[in-house]
C-alpha cells in the first residue's frame, strides 16, 4: 500500500486478466435466442412492425438518456432533437456517400449526433437543474427548426420528409419486416452490452458520482465537467442511433415533426417509469409506454366493441399515464424495473411463509 | 423606424402576455420550489372551464366566479395528492410530477370539455389603432393592461397581508418559516389556488386571441425561456423577461426571419435564454446559488 | 442485473402472447371492411371530428338504406392516431388483414405523416391508399406509385386554381403580371408542399411569389402578418391548419389586412376554422373541393335514413353539411364507387386490396352517376386512370358569411397541363432515390 | 525534513465577513496538523481553500515547496491532497466499494472506447483498482458492508468510508473534516486509531479538525488554533495548552 503513484499505474498492465469475465447465464442465452430466432418466425407484420420494432428502438432511446439522466444526473427535455440528427445525418450519409455499408451509416449517425450532443453539453460545466433542463429544451426546438428549415438536409424534396433509402447489408434486402426487426435488434443487443460496461466501468461510477454529488466528485479527483460531457456525448450517439433506426427501420420515412417535443417526453417517461440509472428499466419502461396505449385500444375495441369514442379512450389513456407517472414517482422512485426486482424477491420467498 | 417601433410596441405587449404565465411560475417555485410545468395545462383547464361554463349559459361573471372556485378546488387536490407525498423530495422529481399532472389535467380538460376550437369572446374589439404612424392592437393594449392590473393586485396580495408575509417566509427560509408555526401545505394551497387564477386571466386572454382549445397549453413553452431570463424566483424578473422574450422574438421574426426563411419564434426566444444564462446562470432577478460542502 | 434483464423481457413475451388472439382469423364473409383511421384528439382533433361523422353516416346509409354495395355489406371500426405517424401504422397493421375475414380494399390513413409512412409499406401489402386533399402529390404518377391515390385535388392542382381564381377575379391570367401574391404557410411538409408549383406559376405568369412561414402550432402570429402588412400583397393564401387557421385570420384583422382577400386552402375552409375567428372572419374566402352546406341531394337523404332517426354519428347537428362533414361523405362516397366500380370486372363480392385499386383506377364518376349517388355539385367529375391517380383537379370558392359558407364559384379548374412535367421529375426522382422502376400503363 | 504545505497571509470573506484573515501557518510532512478553534473560526473555510473548493482573497498556499496557482479540487486531488467533509459527502445510491474505487479516477489511464468496449487494457486497470478497493476495505475493516449501499450505513461507519475514499487514492496530504463528529468514545477511539496507523504506515500527513480536546492532543504533534478567523496559537499540543490566549479563546470556553 505504500506505493507512490507512478509504480502504481505501472503496476495495473501486467495484473491478470480476469475480472470481468461475463458468465453469460443460460436465460440471457435463451432470450436472445428467443429474440433472434423464435420471434422473426413467429411474428407476423403486426407484431413486428407495429409493436417489436417500436418497442426496441423507445428502449434504445431510453437507454441513451437513461446514460445521462439516469446516471449522470443530467435531465434532458431534448432527447428527440438528437434522435433527429442521427436520422438525418444516416440519410444524408447514404444519401452523398455512394457505396457506404449501412452499419457504418448508421454508426457516422450516431457519432455525429453525439459530436451535436457534446456541443449542446458544454453549457453543463455552467449551467445546472432546471436551467440546464431549459437549454435542452433549447436544442430541441433549434434542431427541430434546423432540420424543417434546410432543405439540404432532406434532399430538397418538396414535403421536407426523407425516406427510407433502400435499406440493405452485404447484398441482403432488410427492407422486409423480419429484416428491419433483426436490424434493429442486433443494433439494440450490441449497444446495450456497451452500456452495460460502461456503467460498471470507471466512467460509469465517475457518472454516478456526479450524479450523487458533483462538488464531492471533484474533489476525489472526477474530472466532472469532461464526464458531464462525455455523457452528453455517449446519450446522444445512443439517441442518434435511435432515431435513425426510428425513421428508417420503423417508420420508412421522417420529417423534423417525427422528432418534436413530446417524443422527447416519451422518452424521459420511459425511464422514470422503467427506472432511472436502469439499464433493465430502459427496456421496461419502453415496453410499457409502447404496449399500454395498444392494449387499451384493444380493450376499448372489445370492450365496447367498437362502440366507444376512440376520443374518449385516448384521454382516458392520457390520464391515465399521468396518475401513473406522478405514482411512479411518489411509491417506487426507482421505477418498474425495481418493482419488478422486489416483486422477484417475494415470490421466491413466498414459499415459507406457509 | 415605424416598422421598427411598432415591431417593438408590438413585442412588448405580446410580452406581457408571456409575463404573466411566467409569474403563475414564479409563485409556486418561490413558494414550494417545485418547477411547474403544468401551468400551461392549468391555464388551458381554466379558459375550457370558463368557456364551457358561458356555453351553458351562465353570465360571464358567474362563470368567472365558478371557475375561479374550479382552480381552488384544482389546488386542494394537486396539493393533497401530488405536492404532500411528494414533500422533500429533489426538485427534478416534482417536475416530472407536473408533467405527468399537465398529462392528466389536459386529459380531463379534452375529455370532460371536447376538443373541438371555441371562440372565446371577451367583448374587446380586435381593430388596429392608430399612435401617430404607429399601428397598435387595441386587443394587446388592454390585454397588456388586465395583466398589469393582475400583478398589482398580486404585489398588494403578497405585500400586505398576512398570508403574503407568510409566503415570503417560506420563500426565504423554509426551516424558520416553519418553526414560526407557519402552515406549510395551506401555503401550497393558496399559492397554488392563486396560480390557477392567474393562469385563468393567461387563459382568457390567450384564448380570446387563438380560440379555446389544446394548444393554449403549448403557451408554458414561452414561458420558460422568460423564467431562464428573468430567473425563476423574482416576480419582476418574470415582467421584466417577458417584455424582452416578446420584444426580441417579434423583432427577430421581422428582421432576422426573412435571412433564414422565417418561422424562428419557436427557438429563438430559448437561444436568447441561453446567451443571458452565460452571463447570469442565475437569471436577471434570481438568487446566487451558493455551493456549499 | 441479467437476472431481471431476463425477467422483464420475458414479461414483455408474454404481453405479446397476448396478442395472437388479436390476428384476424380469415374467414369468408360477405362484408368489405372499412377501417377508420381517425384522430379524435390532440391537437388537429377539432378538423378531425366532423370527417368521421361523414364517413360513417354515409357507410351506414349504404348499409341501411341501399343494403350495401351490391349486397355487400360494409363494416367498419375506428382505430385512433393522434394524427400521428407511429400510431397511423400500428392501426394500419392492426387493419390490414381485414376484420373477421371482411378484407380491406382501400385505405385511408387520414394524416400526412401516416400517408408518408405507410406508402411503402401499403405498396408492399398491396393496399391501395386514397389521400384526399394531402399527401403526396407526385404519387399522382400512377405509373410510380401504383398504390398510391391523391385523388381529387392534390396541393399542386390547389394552387394553380387559386392562382386561376385570382385571376378571374383580376381579369384574366395577363392581368397578373406584377401583382404580389403572398402563401401564409404551416411551417410543415403539407405547408411546403405548393412552393414548387406557385414558384412556376409566378415566373409563367409574372406575378410576385412571396412566402411567409408560421412555425407549428402557430398560435402567436403577429410577426408573420406584421411582415404581410408591410409588404401589402394583392391576395394572401393561406395554407395554415388546426388553430393556426383561426389565429391567422384574427391576427389579419388586427393588422388590418382585409379578410375578403385571404384565399384559405383546403384544410383551412371549414367552419371549424372560421368560427373562432368570430366577427374578424367575416367575408373570408376558401378554397374546398367539397364545399359546405347541407342542400346537396345527398343531404336530404342522410337526413330522413340516418340524421332523424338518431343513427348519426354526429355529436352536435349544427355541423351537418360542415365542410369537414361533406369531406367525410366525400371520401367514403370514392371509396364506395371505387369498390362498385371493382364489382364489375370482379362480380359482386367484398374486394382486397389489389381489386380495390383496380376499381379506382378505372373510376369514372361523371356528372350523370353524380347525380344519381346525390353528389352532383358537392363532388367535382372524376376519373382516374394507371397514369392519373388524381383526376378532377378542381376546387369551388366559398365566402363565409359570419354564419355559414357562400359558394360564390362553380368548379375552378387548376391548370394541371403545365404542372404535370413538375410532377413527372419528381416521381422519376423518388423512382431513382428508391431504385424502382415506373410501371408501363398502355399494359394495364 | 522541510514543510509540506505553507499558508502565508491568507484571507477570505463572505460578501464582507471575514472568515479568514491573514492566516500563515505551515504543516511539515508526516505529521498530523490539528486545526482547533471554536465554530465559525473559520477551520472548515481553511480547508475547502486548501483544496481549491473555495478561492482565498489574498495570501499564498506552497505544496511540496510549489506555490499553488489558481488551486481547482481537480487540481489539488491530482496533486494527491486527499479530502473528507464535516457532513459527510458520500454517493449514497452507491455501494461501499464503488464509492471508494471512484476515489482512484486520478489514476485512470485507460481511454472511454477500451472501456465501453471491455477491451484487456481496461479489464487489466479494472482488476487493479478492484485490488486495490479490497486492500482499502481490509485495511479499514469494511469488508463486511463492502456491497451496502452507502446511504442506509451508520453514521460512523460513512465517515469510515469517507476516509477510505480518500485514502484509496494515496494521498500525500489528508484533509479530515471533524472525522469523529457525532461518534461515541469507541468509536472515535476505532477512528483514532486507523488515522494514527494511516500516518504511521502510509507516511500520510495529515490536517485534522477536531473539537474533542482529548482526541486532539492524543492523536496530533501539532496542532493550530483558530479564533474568528485569526491564529491564536500554533505549537506542539503542550505549548498550545499552556498557551494564554488559547485558554481564553478556546478550550476555556469549550470545557465550561
Amino acid at each position: 500500500m505504500t506505493a507512490t503513484v507512478p509504480r502504481l499505474t505501472a503496476s495495473f498492465d501486467d495484473a491478470p486478466l480476469t475480472l470481468v469475465r461475463r458468465r453469460w447465464r443460460p436465460g440471457l442465452l435463451l432470450l436472445l435466442l428467443v429474440a433472434f430466432v423464435g420471434l422473426p418466425w413467429l411474428g407476423n407484420d403486426y407484431w413486428l412492425n407495429a409493436i417489436l420494432i417500436p418497442f426496441l428502438v423507445l428502449s434504445l432511446a431510453g437507454l441513451g438518456l437513461n446514460l445521462l439522466t439516469g446516471y449522470t444526473g443530467q435531465t434532458s427535455v431534448g432527447a428527440a432533437g438528437f434522435m433527429a440528427v442521427g436520422a438525418f445525418a444516416t440519410y444524408g450519409l447514404l444519401l452523398r456517400v455512394p457505396g457506404l455499408p449501412l452499419p457504418l451509416a448508421l454508426l457516422g449517425g450516431g457519432v455525429i449526433a453525439g459530436v451535436v450532443g457534446l456541443l449542446f453539453g458544454i453549457p453543463s460545466s455552467r449551467i445546472k437543474g432546471f436551467y440546464l433542463m431549459v437549454t435542452t429544451l433549447a436544442s430541441q426546438f433549434f434542431l427541430e427548426w434546423v432540420f424543417a428549415k434546410f432543405p439540404w438536409f432532406y434532399n430538397y424534396a418538396s414535403s421536407g420528409t426523407i425516406s427510407a433509402p433502400r435499406l440493405e447489408l452485404f447484398g441482403h434486402n432488410l427492407a422486409t419486416p423480419v429484416g428491419r426487426y433483426l436490424l434493429t435488434l442486433s443494433c439494440v443487443v450490441l449497444l446495450t452490452w456497451v452500456a452495460a460496461n460502461l456503467v460498471r466501468s470507471q466512467v460509469g461510477r465517475n457518472w454516478m458520482a456526479i450524479r450523487d454529488m458533483d462538488t464531492a466528485a471533484a474533489v476525489i479527483g472526477i474530472a466532472v465537467e469532461r464526464d458531464k460531457r462525455m455523457a452528453f456525448a455517449v446519450s446522444s450517439f445512443y439517441l442518434g442511433i435511435a432515431g435513425a433506426l426510428w425513421a428508417f427501420a420503423y417508420l420508412g420515412t421522417a420529417s423534423a415533426g417525427s422528432f418534436d417535443i413530446n417524443r422527447s417526453f416519451q422518452i424521459l417517461f420511459i425511464i422514470i417509469i422503467g427506472g432511472m440509472g436502469s439499464i433493465v428499466g430502459s427496456f421496461i419502461g419502453a415496453a410499457f409506454i409502447s404496449l399500454v396505449p395498444i392494449l387499451l385500444s384493444h380493450a376499448g375495441q372489445w370492450l365496447f366493441n367498437g362502440n366507444v369514442d376512440a376520443g374518449q379512450l385516448q384521454n382516458l389513456q392520457k390520464v391515465l399515464f399521468g396518475a401513473l407517472i406522478i405514482g411512479f414517482l411518489i411509491k417506487e422512485p426507482e421505477g418498474l424495473a425495481r418493482l419488478l426486482g422486489d416483486l422477484r424477491e417475494r415470490i421466491r420467498v413466498w414459499p415459507l411463509r406457509f | 423606424m415605424n416598422f421598427f417601433l411598432e415591431t417593438l410596441v408590438g413585442g412588448l405587449l405580446a410580452g406581457t402576455l408571456y409575463s404573466l404565465v411566467a409569474i403563475g411560475f414564479v409563485l409556486i417555485y418561490k413558494a414550494s420550489g417545485v418547477f411547474n410545468f403544468a401551468q400551461g395545462a392549468m391555464l388551458l383547464f381554466a379558459a375550457l372551464t370558463f368557456v364551457s361554463l358561458r356555453e351553458q349559459g351562465f353570465s360571464f361573471a358567474l362563470a368567472l366566479v365558478l371557475t375561479v372556485l374550479v382552480m381552488i378546488v384544482g389546488a386542494l387536490l394537486i396539493e393533497r395528492l401530488v405536492l404532500r407525498p411528494l414533500v422533500n423530495r429533489s426538485q427534478i422529481t416534482l417536475f416530472m410530477a407536473t408533467l405527468g399532472l399537465s398529462f392528466i389535467i389536459e386529459g380531463l380538460a379534452q375529455g370532460l370539455m371536447g376538443a373541438q376550437v371555441r371562440a372565446l369572446d371577451l367583448g374587446i374589439e380586435d381593430v388596429p389603432l392608430f399612435v401617430g404612424e404607429i399601428m397598435v392592437s387595441q386587443f394587446d393594449l388592454i390585454a397588456a393592461g388586465v395583466s398589469g392590473l393582475t400583478v398589482a393586485v398580486l404585489a398588494l396580495l403578497f405585500n400586505k397581508t398576512r398570508i403574503g408575509v407568510a409566503l415570503r417566509a417560506v420563500a426565504d427560509d423554509t426551516r424558520a418559516a416553519l418553526s414560526l408555526g407557519i402552515n406549510l401545505n395551506r401555503i401550497w394551497q393558496i399559492v397554488w389556488a392563486v396560480a390557477g387564477v392567474v393562469g385563468l386571466v393567461a387563459g382568457l386572454l390567450w384564448g380570446a386571441r387563438q380560440g379555446v382549445q389544446f394548444s393554449l397549453s403549448l403557451v408554458v413553452l414561452k414561458a420558460l425561456p422568460v423564467l431562464i431570463i428573468g430567473g425563476f424566483t423574482s416576480i419582476g424578473g418574470a415582467i421584466v423577461g417577458g417584455l424582452i422574450v416578446g420584444a426580441a422574438e417579434n423583432l427577430a421574426e421581422a428582421y432576422i426571419g426573412p435571412l433564414v426563411g422565417g418561422g424562428i419564434t419557436p427557438w429563438f426566444a430559448y437561444f436568447l435564454a441561453l446567451i443571458f444564462l452565460y452571463i447570469r446562470p442565475s437569471g436577471l432577478f434570481g438568487d446566487r446559488i451558493i455551493e456549499r460542502v | 442485473m441479467h437476472a431481471t434483464f431476463k425477467r422483464s423481457l420475458a414479461a414483455i413475451g408474454l404481453a405479446l402472447g397476448a396478442y395472437a388472439t388479436l390476428v384476424p382469423a380469415a374467414q369468408a364473409a360477405n362484408e368489405q371492411f372499412f377501417p377508420l383511421a381517425t384522430y379524435r384528439v390532440g391537437a388537429y382533433a377539432s378538423s378531425g371530428i366532423p370527417v368521421w361523422a361523414g364517413m360513417i353516416d354515409y357507410l351506414r346509409y349504404i348499409n341501411d338504406v341501399e343494403g350495401g354495395i351490391n349486397g355487400v355489406k360494409l363494416v367498419w371500426q375506428e382505430c385512433e392516431t393522434e394524427w400521428t405517424a407511429e400510431k397511423g401504422i400500428e392501426c394500419y397493421e392492426r387493419f390490414k388483414n381485414g376484420l373477421n375475414g371482411a378484407p380491406v380494399a382501400i385505405y385511408a390513413p387520414n394524416g400526412a405523416p401516416a400517408a408518408y409512412a405507410l406508402a411503402d409499406k401499403a405498396e408492399a401489402d398491396r393496399i391501395p391508399l386514397i389521400t384526399l386533399g394531402y399527401g403526396r402529390t407526385e404519387a399522382t404518377d400512377g405509373r410510380v406509385f401504383p398504390y398510391n391515390f391523391p385523388a381529387m385535388l392534390t396541393f399542386y392542382s390547389e394552387a394553380s386554381a387559386f392562382i386561376n381564381y385570382v385571376a378571374e377575379r383580376e381579369g384574366g391570367l395577363d392581368k397578373l403580371k406584377g401583382k404580389k401574391i403572398a402563401t401564409v404557410y404551416h411551417d410543415s411538409a403539407y405547408g411546403r408542399e405548393t412552393q414548387g408549383p406557385l414558384a412556376l406559376l409566378a415566373q409563367k405568369y409574372g406575378f410576385e411569389n412571396i412566402q411567409i412561414a408560421v412555425a407549428d402550432p402557430g398560435n402567436e402570429q403577429a410577426g408573420q402578418w406584421r411582415q404581410v402588412r408591410q409588404l401589402k400583397p394583392d391576395w394572401v393564401f393561406l395554407r395554415t391548419w388546426g388553430v393556426s387557421t383561426p389565429v391567422a385570420i384574427k391576427t389579419a384583422a388586427r393588422f388590418g389586412y382585409p379578410v375578403e382577400r385571404i384565399v384559405g386552402d383546403i384544410w383551412a375552409s371549414s367552419n371549424e376554422d372560421v368560427l373562432p375567428a368570430g366577427e374578424a372572419g367575416k367575408g373570408y374566402l376558401a378554397l374546398t373541393p367539397y364545399p359546405g352546406g347541407a342542400d346537396f341531394d345527398i343531404h336530404q337523404r342522410i337526413r330522413q335514413y340516418i340524421l332523424d332517426t338518431g343513427k348519426s354519428d354526429l355529436k352536435d347537428p349544427k355541423s351537418f353539411g360542415s365542410v369537414y362533414y361533406n369531406s367525410g361523405l366525400v371520401n367514403a362516397a370514392i371509396a364506395v364507387e371505387a369498390i362498385r366500380t371493382g364489382q364489375k370486372k370482379f362480380g359482386n363480392r367484398p374486394l382486397n386490396g389489389e381489386e380495390g385499386r383496380w376499381g379506382l383506377e378505372h373510376l369514372d364518376l361523371g356528372d350523370a352517376r353524380l347525380k344519381e349517388i346525390g353528389f352532383l355539385g358537392l363532388m367535382q367529375p372524376l376519373k382516374l386512370s394507371c397514369s392519373d391517380h388524381e383526376g378532377g383537379g378542381a376546387a369551388k370558392v366559398q365566402q363565409w358569411d359570419g354564419q355559414q359558407w357562400k359558394l360564390i364559384t362553380d368548379w375552378v379548374q387548376a391548370d394541371r397541363v403545365t404542372l404535370r412535367p413538375l410532377i413527372d421529375a419528381k416521381a422519376a426522382e423518388y423512382a431513382k432515390e428508391k431504385g424502382v422502376s415506373a410501371r408501363d400503363c398502355a399494359a394495364q | 525534513m522541510s514543510s509540506l504545505l505553507e499558508v502565508r497571509n491568507v484571507s477570505l470573506s463572505f460578501s464582507g465577513v471575514k472568515a479568514i484573515s491573514d492566516l500563515s501557518f505551515s504543516v511539515r510532512l508526516g505529521e498530523i496538523c490539528a486545526l482547533i478553534g471554536p465554530n465559525g473560526a473559520g477551520k472548515s473555510s481553511l480547508l475547502n481553500i486548501l483544496n481549491g473548493v473555495y478561492r482565498a482573497d489574498a495570501g499564498q498556499l506552497f505544496f511540496a515547496a510549489e506555490p499553488l496557482h489558481r488551486p481547482h479540487p481537480l487540481k489539488a486531488a491530482r496533486l494527491g491532497i486527499g479530502r473528507t467533509f464535516q457532513n459527510n459527502a458520500l454517493f449514497k445510491k452507491m455501494s461501499v466499494v464503488d464509492n471508494l474505487l471512484t476515489g482512484l479516477s486520478r489514476f485512470q489511464r485507460t481511454f472511454f472506447l477500451e472501456q465501453a468496449l471491455g477491451l484487456p487494457r481496461a479489464r487489466r486497470e479494472a482488476r487493479a483498482f478492484a485490488e486495490r478497493a479490497e486492500q482499502v476495505l481490509e485495511f479499514l475493516e469494511l469488508q463486511a458492508w463492502r456491497d451496502v449501499a452507502v446511504g442506509s450505513l451508520a453514521y460512523g461507519l460513512q465517515k469510515r468510508v469517507e476516509l477510505g475514499r480518500a485514502l484509496i487514492a494515496q494521498p500525500t496530504l489528508l484533509l479530515l473534516d471533524e472525522p469523529m463528529a457525532g461518534m461515541n468514545a469507541e468509536e472515535k477511539q476505532e477512528m483514532s486509531r486507523f488515522i494514527a496507523d494511516i500516518n504511521r504506515d502510509l507516511g500520510t500527513t495529515v490536517i485534522l479538525i477536531e473539537h474533542d480536546i482529548q482526541v486532539v492532543m492524543g492523536l496530533s504533534s501539532h496542532v493550530v488554533v483558530l479564533d474568528y478567523g485569526r491564529k491564536v496559537g500554533d505549537g506542539t499540543p503542550a505549548e498550545v495548552q499552556a498557551n494564554p490566549d488559547v485558554i481564553a479563546a478556546y478550550l476555556g470556553v469549550s470545557h465550561a
